[in-house]
């Protein structure tokens, strides 16, 4: 589906552990759901009606979910100004929308990979559409979600997951809850498991950069397919400013985040 | 020019935005600018481009380049700063990939362009020339490349280095050249005058403002080049001065203006200062249809005040009246 | 100066704001800029103005000036417009009647002067040299008064004259003297290194940029001198890429960045490009007390980075790593 | 009362006919009350926290009322874009107010001359109060409101002048309501009026510039003290930015709107 522009307005602003807020919104025009064919990974360009020219350009966001109703979702932490302002937006509230955006994850199919989701901080969305979509199709066991955070606030969103009975590992720094330590330390296990099994996987990753690096160095030192969701500064969003360059290997020394991404083959990317 | 008086609004319907520039019939003054419409594309999923009057290309240079390192832009109030390196596919690869789709949509193609030496600029509007019967209408010449090496900053700041470069390049090919100014001069009007001896049919003013922004956490500059181009509202009353000040000195020179715009209304402004046409640029980002909004509520805006051409306003701004002598007594 | 790593946080207490800059030893480096302050009486009724580190006074002539005629301000995309023509006291009133209550404050006196020409400009510093000892600490030279006539433009574009301006009111007095410097160049280091010759003890950066806004309606320019200078945190991002120039080139000047200072990280940012005193200009209209909030919000946010000094960040801006060697084939 | 700066948050934004709207504050701090000896004519300059650099100043707005608990309001039209910001606002939402600014007109006396309050637009603020003030020391008898607008409708606050038994005459261009035509119509019949009869008047007027214009007019024809209350650009609203210059007649060609004024006598200002 072809991006558009459209307008939405806030229905719901939901607070959640650890800053994160969802934030929901309905596209204006009857029956209208431009959002309705997302893949997970694929992301919209927000801009609230009432911001100034100060904050000049829209912001980007992982879609989270998206029905046939022209209802959907983000999952946002209050970074900068522009997150924050987004904080506190009411029901009712306008925005502008661009969407849906760039190329997202495969799909979770039955005969494939096992397919480890490895989420970190606002990388969540993309790896909960991802398990949503799986378990719709009645494929929750062809994927196991590793989600790692600070703390135990840092992990959200924990009882959707439940609820679809897709197996989660959870990681925390301070050991609060799960696993104590980096989710990549799960995750190296979690390898050598399958490694050790004959078991078929490939990892779909997204969160801080940080832990895609890490993410990325296992995947390449194991042999082990793995897609990543990356995060670079935006203006456009659609493949014209050209400021999301993401360095990779090949023909060309940068592809582009918005509209070659924000998934890539680890092994593209061109990180030392 | 003295200015006519504002009238009575009219229909719409009665505004004739006919743009004529230079050699140009331009069906109205809106255009989208250089590095902010990449060659067009990307934009036809969201709206019919070819009511845009006409589109400068992404900056092209004879051989094709990477651009630069990240990151390449951050936000600034009412602004962004960009660092894109002038990255574009090449002479050739537009000509042949690009320029056919542009073509076809019959609106005006602007070609940017610009060399990392004299001799390179040169080849380049050599090797545009061959796109002449083919669609292209404007050689746009960016004299003001920050990121390119070789005494790049004088073409750009020099009058007589300006002047020569754009002599040997209108040799070079039939295509009308407009030269883009830079903004970071102590003296544009000179500037305008060096292109316009040169051969130059007008002006675009103005490209990005150098500017710079740091990350306190790393300290780190904010674009990888350290300083890139300040673009958006933010440089809007300084495009808006240089516009004016060029207009005021070579009033038959046309003048494509740009910087900030955003609605009808500094669209507006900027015809007001001596703008024949406009650009678009970084409020396409936000809003891909920018450019068409911006001509619909020129039109609006040009019927509320009666004005029905827009020769009836350009550079019809006038100095504010003289204040009165002054008296130490009050009259009565 | 090579960058070091920031560390973990410090308590507020052991942030030390000690400016020195030049023969001044600051208690902080935030001043209040020319024109946004007037004479400082007017703060007085919001706050505690010897909390600053120093007040630069709206720029005074020779003999007292009446400024422009209306209209003289205007609102901007995050910045604003004035022409105020440089209304002023004169020596003698700013003497007489200005200087006491300042001096009294504790707080560096900068007296911002200019002239009308050449002459009257050494006639000012020798004038104001009358203050040595009663309270002023440096006096502000102001070569950008796009408003005043005979030459004044070269005085702030040619290095040559810039530099003689600067050595003739030099030896007119022996308070140490501070250029400021104009933005409206092609080339600000070369401004910078000329009035350093000249024998100024600083420069401070950056004055307003020359602008423009129009009334749509009444076709008039929004002040009434047609140009006026534009502040505000729209010109905050050319600001700062002057500073890294002028800093980077000449290492040991001391400068005092201005232009869009409006919180603790935007002072910080001007630290880190190499300025040595800042002042707060605009945001003082919106907010009386903005100049000592500013110098909170950067001892808070210097422990929160754990910076110690303001000597550990000055100019401490490095360039991004340069990008790994462009491979073809991945690692792997 | 010097001025301070303080912050207050909307209480109450009522819309009235014509495109008016009246905003009620509270300023914060208990038992603060920074208005409270303002005097008619007085202004405030607002600045909504919410709005971003874009919109870097604040707006001067004349106070209509200030009780001695801290409430004070304002009545605007949206103009620009600061005004129509405002309109949007909501109880709760924050303001930076700086005030009390500038000199207001002069009190109403019981052996003082009757003062005619000649009004337009949102020029009624400061001859509302005036009105308020008066009849609250039971003067209401010493002044008459001339008030005039395009329409019935851009005649606002009418039942308050009522309640307290001010004589009101109106005026509007259309002839909706009250006499046909400029206000200034009915002033110069009034003063013609009080000329025959030796009745002592004075002006006090404040409206477009327009209308102000046509009262300096008169008043200087006519030999009739009036007091003018000037609008000018702001940028500070205390004496600093000198950008709201107003031409005077005197030693020097200007004074200023903001600390000298708004207020001024007729023959003062230097208006060709
Ligand atoms: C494809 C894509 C999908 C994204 N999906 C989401 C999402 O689902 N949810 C979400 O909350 N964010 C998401 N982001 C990130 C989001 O776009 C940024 O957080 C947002 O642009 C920040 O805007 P701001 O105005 O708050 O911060 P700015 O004022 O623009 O930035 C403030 C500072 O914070 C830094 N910063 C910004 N974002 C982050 C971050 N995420 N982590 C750490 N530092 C940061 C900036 O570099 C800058 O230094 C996504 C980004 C991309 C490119
Ligand atoms: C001492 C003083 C007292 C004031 N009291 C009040 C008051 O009580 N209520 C009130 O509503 N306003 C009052 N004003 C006017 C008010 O300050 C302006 O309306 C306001 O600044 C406009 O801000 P804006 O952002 O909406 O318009 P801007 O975006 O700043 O201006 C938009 C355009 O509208 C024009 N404009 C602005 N205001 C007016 C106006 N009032 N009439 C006609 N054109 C205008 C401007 O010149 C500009 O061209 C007062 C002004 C002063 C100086
Ligand atoms: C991301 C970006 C890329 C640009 N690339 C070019 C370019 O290749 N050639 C050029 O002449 N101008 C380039 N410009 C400048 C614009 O064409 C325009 O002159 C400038 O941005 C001011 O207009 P605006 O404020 O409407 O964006 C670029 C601007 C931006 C923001
Ligand atoms: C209303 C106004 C008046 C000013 N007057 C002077 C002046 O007299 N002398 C001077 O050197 N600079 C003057 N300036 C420039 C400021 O001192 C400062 O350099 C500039 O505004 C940039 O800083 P800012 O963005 O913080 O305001 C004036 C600025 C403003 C807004
Ligand atoms: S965000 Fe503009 S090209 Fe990717
Ligand atoms: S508004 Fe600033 S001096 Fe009057």
């Amino acid at each position: 589906m072809p991006p558009t522009q459209f307008r939405a307005r806030v229905t719901d602003n939901r607070s959640l552990t650890g800053g994160y807020f969802v934030l929901t919104m309905q596209s204006e025009g009857a029956g209208s759901a431009p959002l309705g064919a997302v893949t997970p990974g694929q992301f919209v360009m927000l801009r609230p009606e009432a911001w100034d020219r100060d904050l000049l350009n829209p912001r980007a966001f992982s879609v989270l979910d998206a029905y046939p109703d022209g209802t959907f979702s983000v999952l946002l932490k209050a970074y900068g100004r522009g997150t924050t302002a987004m904080k506190a937006m009411h029901p009712g509230d306008a925005m502008t929308v661009t969407g849906p955006l760039g190329q997202g994850f495969g799909p979770t199919t039955a005969d494939g990979p096992t397919q480890l989701l490895v989420a970190g901080g606002v990388g969540l969305p993309p790896l909960h559409l991802q398990a949503r979509r799986a378990a719709a199709a009645g494929l929750g066991h062809k994927l196991q979600m590793l989600y790692g955070g600070r703390d135990a606030d840092d992990l959200v969103l924990l009882d959707d997951l439940k609820a679809w009975g897709v197996d989660t590992r959870l990681a925390t720094e301070d050991g609060s809850v799960g696993d104590k330590g980096f989710v990549t330390v799960a995750l190296a296990r979690r390898i050598e498991q399958a490694q050790a099994e004959g078991e078929a996987i490939e990892i779909l990753s997204c969160g801080p950069t940080p832990m895609l690096r890490a993410v990325r160095t296992l995947a390449l030192d194991r042999g082990v397919t793995a897609w990543l969701c990356l995060e670079e500064q935006m203006a456009c969003g659609f493949g014209v400013c050209l400021g999301c360059a993401v360095p990779v290997y090949g023909e060309k020394p940068y592809r582009y985040c918005c509209t070659d991404g924000p998934v890539f083959d680890a092994r593209e990317v061109r990180w030392s | 020019m003295s200015a006519p008086r504002p009238t009575a609004s009219i229909a719409p319907e009665d505004v004739d935005l006919s743009a004529p520039f230079g050699p140009l019939r331009l069906p109205h003054p809106v255009m989208t600018a250089s590095g902010c419409f990449a060659y067009g594309q990307q934009f036809a999923h969201f709206f019919d481009v070819s009511q845009l009057s006409g589109i400068s290309t992404k900056g092209i240079s004879p051989s094709p380049r990477m651009g630069n390192p990240l990151p390449r832009i951050c936000e600034t109030a009412s602004g962004m700063i960009n660092s894109i390196g002038l990255e574009n596919v090449g002479c050739d690869a537009f000509l042949s990939d690009k320029l056919p789709w542009l073509a076809e949509l019959g609106v005006s193609v602007w070609v940017n362009f610009f060399g990392e030496d004299m001799a390179s600029y040169v080849e380049c509007a050599r090797r545009l020339d061959a796109g002449r019967d083919k669609g292209i209408d404007v050689l746009e010449m960016n004299i003001s490349c920050p990121n390119i090496k070789k005494g790049g900053i004088e073409f750009g700041t020099v009058p007589a280095v300006a002047k020569e470069l754009t002599r040997r390049c209108v040799e070079a090919t039939q295509v009308p050249i407009v030269v883009k100014l830079s903004p970071n001069v102590s003296d544009v009007v000179a500037m305008a005058q060096a292109v316009a001896e040169g051969g130059a049919m007008g002006v675009s003013l103005i490209n990005t403002i150098t500017a710079m922004a740091i990350d306190v956490r790393t300290r780190k500059p904010r674009v990888a080049t350290t300083y890139g181009g300040l673009s958006g509202p933010a440089i809007k009353p300084v495009a808006l001065r240089m516009v004016h000040q060029v207009h005021r000195a070579l009033p038959d020179l046309p003048i494509c203006g740009m910087g900030g715009i955003m609605t009808g209304e500094d669209a507006l402004e900027f015809i007001m200062a001596g703008a024949r046409s406009l650009q678009v640029g970084t409020a396409n980002f936000a809003e891909p249809i920018a450019g068409v909004r911006v001509r619909d509520e020129l039109r609006t805006l040009m019927a509320e005040l009666g004005i029905r051409t827009l020769e009836e306003v350009v550079g019809c701004v006038q100095p504010l009246e003289p204040e009165p002598t002054w008296h130490t007594e009050p009259p009565t």
